[in-house]
C-alpha cells in the first residue's frame, strides 16, 4: 500500500510556512492520509480553521477551505454544515486558537453534538504570536509572558469536551503517525462531534525556552510521555503521572444537530401540507 | 389581495422580508429589542426547508451566518447595540472575504446596556466604523413597517449582488411599531442571486475581477474547492503578503460599492423648486420631519424634505448638490448628531446645517422640527 | 507494506533539515547534509513508510519502483 | 375619519399592549383604517410602568406616536399622574376607581375596573379586554363586533369566553360609568 | 435564631423587578444569609454580576456591586479580585448569561482556581429577554425560539465545571432553602474557584409555557427532581432519571491563582532586593 | 543620567511609561504587533507590586482591566485591530461607568486580519465610534518613542483625572520602531491620580456632579458599597430607566470630555506667519510630514505644520481657525481618509483639503508629501 | 429554631401573592387574599422559618416578640 | 555626520533584526549618535522574507525608516532582487556568494558568508554577526569596539566566544573580500 496524498495538496503552496520540525506539518499529513482512508468526497468536504500556525493548514489542503478569525471556526463550521449537511467539514485549530478565544465555541459545538470533525493541533502555545502562554501551557513552564514560570492551570480537553456532550474524543501525537491516521479517520466517519487532539511540537517557540531544543527531542518527549489508551487503566496512578493516554478515549452514539433539525423540517413540512 | 393586507411590527416585516428574499438561514442571539426577528424565523424558516440556530453568542451568529451564506444560503441575524458591537470582527473578515449576508442592528439607547426598550439612531457611524480597519459599508435605514419589508428584500438583493454583508438599521420605534402592510405578490418582488461561476474549477478565481468588480461565488461542495482567507490575499483567494495585493483588493471592494451608488443609493426627496428649507432625515425621524413639513407648508414656508433609505455610502454628491440650492438643512437624529457630520462634510458655504438630536430614548416630535424650521427661515 | 517500497526523496527542495526522518528510519539511511535529506544506502530502505508519515515537509515518499 | 389617537398606559403584565394590539386588528382587518400602534415599557415582565398607544386615520399617518391622546385609558395612579395632562381638551380619559384625580380639565370616567374584573369576571388579568368594553360604548369609530372579532384572534383559544364576559362586563360598566368633568 | 437580612439588602430599592413567583429572589434571599452565616466582612465583599433578571440582583445587595455587561461577569470579577485579593467576590449569573455568552469566562475561571464564588442562577431559560431557550433549557421544552421544541442538549454544569478546574462545585434549589444557605456559606468559605448552581423557577417566560403555570408548581417539580448527594450514590440508574443530585458535589483543595501570584510577586522583589 | 538613555521599541515605551504613570495591572491577549507590551509588563509589574494576567480572549481582557481599576489599581491592556474589535462591547461599559483605564491599539493594517505585521492608521475612526452609543472618547497617537512615553504617562492621568478610558493609538511603526528615549526622573514626571470621595459613605454619590464635572471614585473595600452599571443611571449610581436620567448622564459624560478641551487636547504646530500649506498629521506619518516640510521650506516654499497628539476629542475650534488662515490643508494617513473627514467638516471655503492616503502597508514617504506640497503650492 | 418565634408580614406593600409562603407553611396559617399575604391564625405559627426564608420578596419575618 | 542609512535584508531566522538591533546599540550607547531602528516581516518565524533598517544621524531623525541605503546587506536572491536597485550611487551592498548578481551600478561586495559561518565558525546561525564584522571593517561610522560591546550585551551568554569569532571572521573576509564594480 501507499498513501494518496498529493491529490489533496495543494502542492504549488508548498513549503509551507512552518518552521523546521514543527508538528503541524506532519499531523497535516495524517489528517490527510486519515481523510484518504475515510474516503470521504473532498469535493463534498470543507475544511475551516482559525487563526495561528495551525490555522494555515487550511491554505495547504486542496478542498473547499475557510480561513477565518482568532478562535471562532467552529462557530463558522457550524453554520457551513446546519447550511448543507452533506458536507464533510473539518475544522483545524490550535491550543490557544481552540481553548482559549475559541472555548466557547468549542464546548458549545461539542454540546449541540453537531457533525464537525475538530482537529486541535495542540503544541502548548501560542505559536504564531512567538510563544505566549496558552490555557494548554503546562503548569510551571516559561513563556513570553510567563517570565517568571506560568501559574496558569491546564484543561484536560478529553474531560472538557466529554463534559460538554462531544461523542467521539480521541487524542493522538504527531509522534504515533500511525495511530493519528486511524484516529483521523475513524473520528471523520463518526456522525456527531468529533473531537481529536492531535499533540504538536514549537521547537521555536515552545521548546527552546524550555529546554527542549529540537524537534527530535520534543517527539520523544511525546513518545515517552504517552500511553495507547488500551494500556492506560491497566496502570497505577504512580505510572500516569506525566503522562497521558491516546486513541480514541471517548465514543457514544447520541442524537446529532443537523437530523434533529431536519426531523424538524420535515414535520412541520409534513403538517404544512 | 385582502389577506395580504397586515397589521406587522417591524422586526415581523424583516421576517417577511427575509422570506420573500429568499433567506434561508438564520443564526443569532436574543436581544431586546431585536428578539421578535430571531423568534418570528425560528417558527417561518422550516416551513420553507430553512434552518434557524440560536447561537451562542453573537459573535458566533456572525461566523455561523457567514458559514451558511458560503455553502449557499441567503443568511441573516438580527441583534441590537451590544451584540453589534459584539460582531463587529466577523462582520470585517465578512466584507474582507465578500460573503453576501444581511446583519439587522435594531437600535437602543445606548452606549452599554443603556436604555434597553427605548429607540435610538445611536450606531449609524458605528455601522461605518465598527470594525477595525477601512472597509466597504452598506447601510439600510427604514422609516416605516413597509419600507422595512421592501429594505429587507432590498438589503438580500444588495449583499447578493454585490457580495458583501448589508446592514439593516432599525431603531426600536420602527421594530416594534405595528402598522398596516400590504404584502407584495410573490411576481413583483425583485429577486437578485449571487453570480456563479461560469467557468469549471481549473480555470477559477474566486476573486477575479469580472464585470461590475463582483468576482462570482460557488458554493461550498461544488467541487470548486477555493481558499478564502480574512488575510489580504489575491484573485485566487491566497495570501501572498504583498502591499499590491493590499491596495488592489481594497480598492476593489470600496469601488465595487461606491462604482455602484446609482443602484445602492436609495432616497426620496419632495422638494419643490423654491423650497429653500430642507430637513434631512432617516428612519423613524423620518415620521416627525414629513408631519413637520407639511405643517410648515400650510403655514407659507417653503420647506421640503429627503429621506434617506441608504444611509451607507453617504450620497456625497447628491448632498453637495441640494447644499448648493438650499438656504438652510435641518438634521433631526435620535442620537448626538452622526450623520450630520457627513453632511456638514459634504455642503459648503451655502447652506447652514443644524442639528436636531434627542439621545434620551425620547422621539424628536414633528413640533420640534416646526420650531427649527421657523428660527431658520 | 509494499514488497518493493522505497524511499524516494520527491520533493528536496522543500526539506528543511529537521531530522524527524532521521529519528523514525530504522535502518538509519537517512541523513541531513547541509541542511538537506541524504539517503545513505537506498537498498537497506526496508519500505516501511515512517519517514515519509513522519516528514512535516512532504518531502520523502515510499514508491514502487524507486528509480533514483 | 382625521387622526384619533389612543393611548393605554398601566404596568407592566396588565395586558395594555395585547389591547393596543387588539384596536389596531379590528381598525385595520375590520375597519379598513391606516393604524399605528406603538408602546414603551421597562425591562420588567410584571409592575414596571408599561403604554401601548394606538394611531386610526384614514389618510396615511406620518408621526407614529399619539401627541395629544382623544382616549387615555390609566389603570395606575403613576400613569395617570404622568399622562392626564397631555389629554385633548374634547378628549376623555378613562380610570380605575384606586386612582386619585388631579385637577381635572377632561372628561374623566372612573370606574371600577379591577373590582369588576376580579369579581364579575373573576380574572383580574381581564381587565385589559373589560377596557376595550369601556371603550368600545364611548367612541364610534370602530364597531363592537369588530373589536369583538379582533380580540377572539387574539386571545388564546381556551379564554374566549371568559374575555367576551369582560367586554361586555365593560361595556355594561361604561354605560352606568360616573362621570367627573 | 434568626436570620440577619436587612442591613445587606438596598432596603430602598425593593420591591425589586422580579415577576411574582421568581425563584430569584428566593436565591438572592438566600445567598444573604449564606454571607451572614460565612461572616465575611461585607466591607470587603464585592457582588458582580451580569445582565439578565438574575443580573439584577447586585442593585439590591448592599455591597460593593457592579452590574457588567452579558455574560462578562467572571471576567470583570478576575480584575477586581487579582488586583485585590482581601476581597471576597462573588458573581451573580443566569444560565444564559453565564453558560451562553459567558460559557469561555465561566471555564477559564475555573481553569484558573481563581478565589470567587460563582452562584449561576439556573431557570432554563432567558428570563430577562422574554423567554427563548438557553444552554440549559431541556431538550424538548418549548420557548419562543424553540417553538417546535428545543433541539439543544445541555449541559451538566457540574461536570463541566469539574472538567475545566473548579475547586468547589455545589448545587440547590429554590425550593431547598436551608441548604442553600449552608452551600453559600461554605463555597464562600472556600479559597479557590467555586460555582454554585441554583436551580431557579421563571413562571412567566419559562412554566407557562411548558405547563407550569405557577411558581408553586415548579417548586414541587424542584423538591421532586433533586436528590441529596448523599442518596445520590445509592439510586440506580433508572431511580436517577429524571433527577439530579444537590449539595456539594465536588470539593478539593488546590493552588489558588491569587495566591500564586504572590508567590511571584514575593520571589521577584526579593530577588530585585 | 547616562542610564536614563535607551533604546526603546515603542512597545518598550509603553511599558517603561505605564510603570512610570504608577500603573499595577495589566490583563490582556497577545497580538502582533502589540504582543511586547504584553511582554514586557508580565516582566516589569511584579517587580513593583503590580499583577499581570493573560485572559482567555480580548473580551475577557478589557472587562478585566476595568474591574481591577475598580478595585484601585491602575491599569491596562493592549491589542490591535481585531482584539480593539473584540474589546468595543466592554469598553462602552467603562466609558458608561466612568472607570480609568488605559487602552493600547497597536494599529495594523485591516479590515479583518488583513497584513498583521505590517503598519496603519487603520482604526482611527473605529477608536471614536467602535461601540454603539454616542459615547464620550479621548485618544492619543504618539509619532515617535520618545511621544509614546510621554503620552502613555498622558494618557493614564487622562483617565485619572476625567475618570473614563483612554485609548492610545500606535502604528506598527511607531509601536516597533527602535529609537533613543531618555527617560525623565520620577520627580519630573507629572501623575495624576483619581479623586477620592471626601464625604463617608453614608453621603456619597458614585456619580454625583462634582467640580469639573468628574465625580470622586473610591476603590472597592473601602466601605463605600456603591453600584455601578452600564445602564443609565442617576447620580445614586442606580437606574431608574428615566429619559431624563439618560440626557444627564450623557451630557455630563461628554461635557467632562469636551469641557476640558484645554487640557486634553494635545498639538504642535510649526506654523511660520506666512505659512500658506499646511500638512497635519499624527503619528508615524508626522515624521514624514516633518521631513517634507523642511525639504518644502528649504525649496521656499511656505509650509507648516501641524502635529495631532490628542486625535479625540478633534480640536475642533483650532482646525477651524487654521483652515480660515491657510491657503492648503494636506493630510496624510495610513488609511483611505479618516482625520481627513474631520478636517473637510471644519474647514470652510477657504483653505483646500487634500488627502495623501496609503492604505497598503508601506509607509508614506517625505517625498510624496512634497510632490503634493509642490502640487498645491 | 427560637421558642418564642413567630411570623410577621414585615413589609406587606411588597407581596406579590405568589403563594409560595403558602405552600411551604406546615400548619396552613398564610393565605393570600386579594393577591396579598394574610395569616389566618398566628397562634398556630411554629416559628420555622419557611416562609421566610422561601419568600422571593421579603415579607415575611420570623421575630421573637410578634406584636402584631 | 549627516543621516546615514544601514539596510540588512534576507529570510526569517537569519538574524537580521538582531544585527540590526546591535548596530543601534552600538551607535546609541557608545556612539551616543541618533538612531533609529525599524523592521519588516511576515508571519513566518522561518523563511519569510525580513528586513531590518537602521538610520543613524547626529541631527534628529524625522523619517525612521531608509530612504536610500548607504549600505544594503542581501543575504537571500529575493532580498537581493527586491532591494539592490535603491542603494545610493555612492553606497555599498554586501552579498552572499550564492547571489546571481544583476546590473550592478554600485559598489557590490560578493562574499561566501554561509560558507564561512559554516566551517569557519561552525554554526550557520551565525551569519548575521559575521556580516557585522564585513560592515565593521567597510565602514567607520562606529567603532570595532563598540559593535563587540553591543553584541556580547545581545547575544546568549554561552555564544559570546562563537559570535566574537564570528565577527572576526566576517572582518577578515571583509579585508579580502571580491569587488565587483
Ligand atoms: C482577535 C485576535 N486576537 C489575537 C490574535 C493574535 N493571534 C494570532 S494567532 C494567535 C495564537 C495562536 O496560537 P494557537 O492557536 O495555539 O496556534 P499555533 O500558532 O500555536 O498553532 C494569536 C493570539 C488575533 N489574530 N486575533
Ligand atoms: C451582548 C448582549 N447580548 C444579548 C443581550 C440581551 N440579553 C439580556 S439578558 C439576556 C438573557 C438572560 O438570560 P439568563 O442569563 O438566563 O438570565 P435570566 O434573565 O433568565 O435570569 C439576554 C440575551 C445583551 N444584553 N447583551
Ligand atoms: S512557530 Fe512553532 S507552531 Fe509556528 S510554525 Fe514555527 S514551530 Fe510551528
Ligand atoms: S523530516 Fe522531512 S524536512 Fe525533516 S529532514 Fe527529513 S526530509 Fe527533511
Ligand atoms: S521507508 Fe523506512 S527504512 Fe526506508 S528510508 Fe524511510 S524510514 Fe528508512
Ligand atoms: S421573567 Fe422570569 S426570571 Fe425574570 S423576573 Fe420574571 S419570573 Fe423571574
Ligand atoms: S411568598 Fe412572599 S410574595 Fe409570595 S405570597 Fe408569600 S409573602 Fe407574598
Ligand atoms: S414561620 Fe412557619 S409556621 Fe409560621 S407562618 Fe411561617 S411557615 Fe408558617
Ligand atoms: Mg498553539
Ligand atoms: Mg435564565
Amino acid at each position: 500500500m501507499g498513501y494518496k496524498i498529493d491529490e489533496y495538496l495543494r502542492q504549488d503552496k508548498l513549503p509551507h510556512i512552518w518552521c523546521p520540525g514543527c508538528g503541524h506539518g506532519t499531523i497535516m499529513g495524517n489528517l490527510i492520509r486519515g481523510i484518504d482512508k475515510a474516503k470521504i468526497d473532498p469535493d463534498k468536504t470543507v475544511v475551516v480553521s482559525g487563526i495561528g500556525c495551525s490555522g494555515r493548514a487550511s491554505g495547504y489542503m486542496n478542498f473547499d477551505t475557510l480561513h477565518t478569525t482568532h478562535g471562532r471556526a467552529i462557530a463558522f463550521a457550524t453554520g457551513i454544515k446546519l447550511a448543507n449537511p452533506e458536507l464533510n467539514v473539518i475544522v483545524i485549530t490550535g491550543d490557544g486558537d481552540g481553548t482559549a478565544i475559541g472555548g466557547n465555541h468549542l464546548i458549545h459545538g461539542a454540546r449541540r453534538n453537531i457533525d464537525l470533525t475538530v482537529v486541535l493541533m495542540n503544541n502548548h502555545i501560542y505559536g504564531m504570536t512567538s510563544g505566549q502562554f496558552s490555557p494548554m501551557t503546562p503548569t510551571g513552564d516559561n513563556a513570553t509572558t510567563a517570565p517568571y514560570g506560568n501559574i496558569d492551570q491546564n484543561f484536560d480537553l478529553a474531560d472538557l469536551t466529554k463534559a460538554s456532550g462531544a461523542s467521539f474524543i480521541a487524542r493522538g501525537t504527531a509522534y504515533n503517525t500511525r495511530q493519528l491516521i486511524e484516529i483521523f479517520a475513524e473520528g471523520l466517519l463518526h456522525t456527531g462531534f468529533s473531537f481529536i487532539e492531535a499533540i504538536s511540537q514549537c521547537p521555536v517557540n515552545y521548546g527552546r525556552r524550555n529546554g527542549l531544543s529540537s524537534a527530535v527531542d520534543m517527539l520523544k518527549c511525546q513518545r515517552d510521555s504517552s500511553v495507547n489508551i488500551r494500556k492506560w487503566d491497566s496502570l497505577s496512578k504512580e505510572e500516569k503521572k506525566g503522562k497521558f493516554p491516546t486513541g480514541v478515549l471517548y465514543k457514544e452514539d447520541k442524537r446529532e444537530y443537523t437530523e434533529m433539525y431536519q426531523e424538524i423540517i420535515d414535520s412541520v413540512q409534513e403538517e404544512a401540507k | 389581495m385582502k389577506d395580504k393586507i397586515k397589521l406587522l411590527q417591524g422586526d415581523e416585516a424583516v421576517v417577511e422580508g427575509a422570506i420573500a428574499a429568499g433567506a434561508r438561514f438564520f443564526a443569532g442571539y436574543p436581544i431586546t429589542p431585536a428578539s421578535e426577528i430571531a423568534e418570528g424565523l425560528a417558527e417561518k424558516l422550516p416551513i420553507y426547508g430553512g434552518k434557524f440556530i440560536q447561537m451562542e453568542d453573537e459573535l458566533a451568529s456572525m461566523a455561523c451566518v457567514i458559514g451558511a451564506s458560503l455553502s449557499g444560503l441567503k443568511s441573516i441575524t438580527a441583534t441590537s447595540g451590544p451584540g453589534f458591537s459584539l460582531k463587529q470582527e466577523n462582520l470585517g473578515l465578512g466584507m474582507m472575504i465578500e460573503v453576501p449576508c444581511v446583519v439587522v442592528n435594531v437600535q437602543r439607547v445606548g452606549p452599554s446596556t443603556g436604555l434597553p426598550t427605548s429607540p435610538s439612531q445611536g450606531d449609524v457611524m458605528q455601522a461605518k466604523w465598527g470594525t477595525h480597519g477601512d472597509h466597504p459599508v452598506i447601510a439600510l435605514a427604514p422609516s416605516s413597517v413597509k419600507e422595512t419589508y421592501e429594505l429587507t428584500v432590498n438589503a438580500f438583493n444588495f449583499a447578493e449582488r454585490f457580495r458583501t454583508p448589508v446592514i439593516l438599521l432599525l431603531d426600536e420605534i420602527v421594530g416594534h411599531m405595528r402598522e398596516k402592510v400590504v404584502l407584495p405578490d410573490e411576481e413583483d418582488i425583485e429577486i437578485w442571486n449571487r453570480k456563479k461561476p461560469e467557468v469549471g474549477p481549473e480555470n477559477f478565481n474566486p476573486y477575479e475581477e469580472t464585470d461590475g468588480l463582483v468576482p462570482p461565488m460557488p458554493n461550498y461542495g461544488e467541487g470548486y474547492r477555493y481558499h478564502t482567507t480574512g488575510l489580504f490575499h489575491d484573485r485566487t483567494g491566497f495570501p501572498r503578503g504583498t502591499n499590491e495585493d493590499a491596495k488592489n483588493l481594497m480598492d476593489r471592494l470600496m469601488a465595487k460599492i461606491e462604482g455602484n451608488m446609482d443602484i445602492i443609493s436609495l432616497y426620496e426627496e419632495d422638494i419643490r423648486d423654491d423650497d429653500e428649507i430642507i430637513v434631512l432625515a432617516y428612519g423613524s425621524t423620518m415620521r416627525s420631519a414629513i408631519n413637520a413639513i407639511n405643517q410648515a407648508r400650510e403655514a407659507g414656508i417653503k420647506a421640503g424634505w429627503i429621506k434617506l433609505k441608504t444611509i451607507w455610502p453617504f450620497p456625497v454628491d447628491y448632498i453637495k448638490e441640494v447644499g448648493r440650492r438650499a438656504k438652510a438643512l435641518i438634521i433631526p437624529e435620535l442620537n448626538r448628531g452622526q450623520i450630520i457630520k457627513e453632511v456638514r462634510e459634504n455642503v459648503f458655504g451655502n447652506a447652514e446645517v443644524h442639528g436636531i438630536n434627542k439621545y434620551d430614548g425620547t422621539l424628536i416630535k414633528p413640533e420640534e422640527i416646526l420650531n427649527m424650521i421657523q428660527e431658520v427661515k | 507494506m509494499s514488497k518493493k517500497g522505497k524511499v524516494k526523496i520527491t520533493h528536496p527542495e522543500r526539506c528543511k533539515g529537521c531530522e524527524i526522518c532521521v529519528m523514525y528510519c530504522p535502518t538509519d539511511i537517512l541523513v541531513v547534509k547541509k541542511g538537506q535529506i541524504t539517503i545513505t544506502d537506498i537498498d537497506n530502505c526496508v519500505g516501511c513508510y515512517n519517514c515519509e508519515l513522519s516528514c512535516p515537509d512532504f518531502v520523502l515518499e515510499v514508491v514502487e519502483n524507486n528509480e533514483r | 375619519m382625521d387622526r384619533f389617537e389612543i393611548r393605554l398606559s398601566g404596568a407592566g403584565g396588565q395586558g395594555m399592549i395585547l389591547a393596543g394590539i387588539i384596536i389596531a386588528e379590528a381598525c385595520l382587518y375590520e375597519e379598513g383604517l391606516n393604524v399605528t400602534q406603538t408602546q414603551s415599557y421597562g425591562p420588567e415582565s410584571r409592575g414596571g410602568a408599561s403604554r401601548a398607544e394606538v394611531v386610526l386615520s384614514r389618510e396615511v399617518i406620518d408621526f407614529p406616536k399619539v401627541i395629544k391622546p382623544d382616549i387615555l385609558v390609566a389603570l395606575t395612579q403613576k400613569a395617570y399622574n404622568k399622562y392626564y395632562n397631555d389629554v385633548k381638551d374634547e378628549g376623555i380619559i378613562i380610570v380605575d376607581n384606586s386612582i386619585e384625580l388631579s385637577n381635572i380639565k377632561v372628561k374623566t370616567y372612573q370606574m371600577p375596573i379591577f373590582e369588576k374584573a376580579i369579581e364579575e369576571v373573576e380574572m383580574k388579568l381581564s381587565a385589559n379586554i373589560l377596557v376595550l368594553g369601556i371603550i368600545d360604548s364611548l367612541i364610534n369609530q370602530v364597531k363592537s363586533s369588530s373589536l369583538k372579532k379582533a380580540i377572539k384572534k387574539r386571545v388564546p383559544e381556551r379564554t374566549i369566553a371568559v374575555n367576551m364576559k369582560a367586554f361586555a362586563v365593560g361595556k355594561k360598566l361604561a354605560e352606568g360609568g360616573k362621570i367627573d368633568e
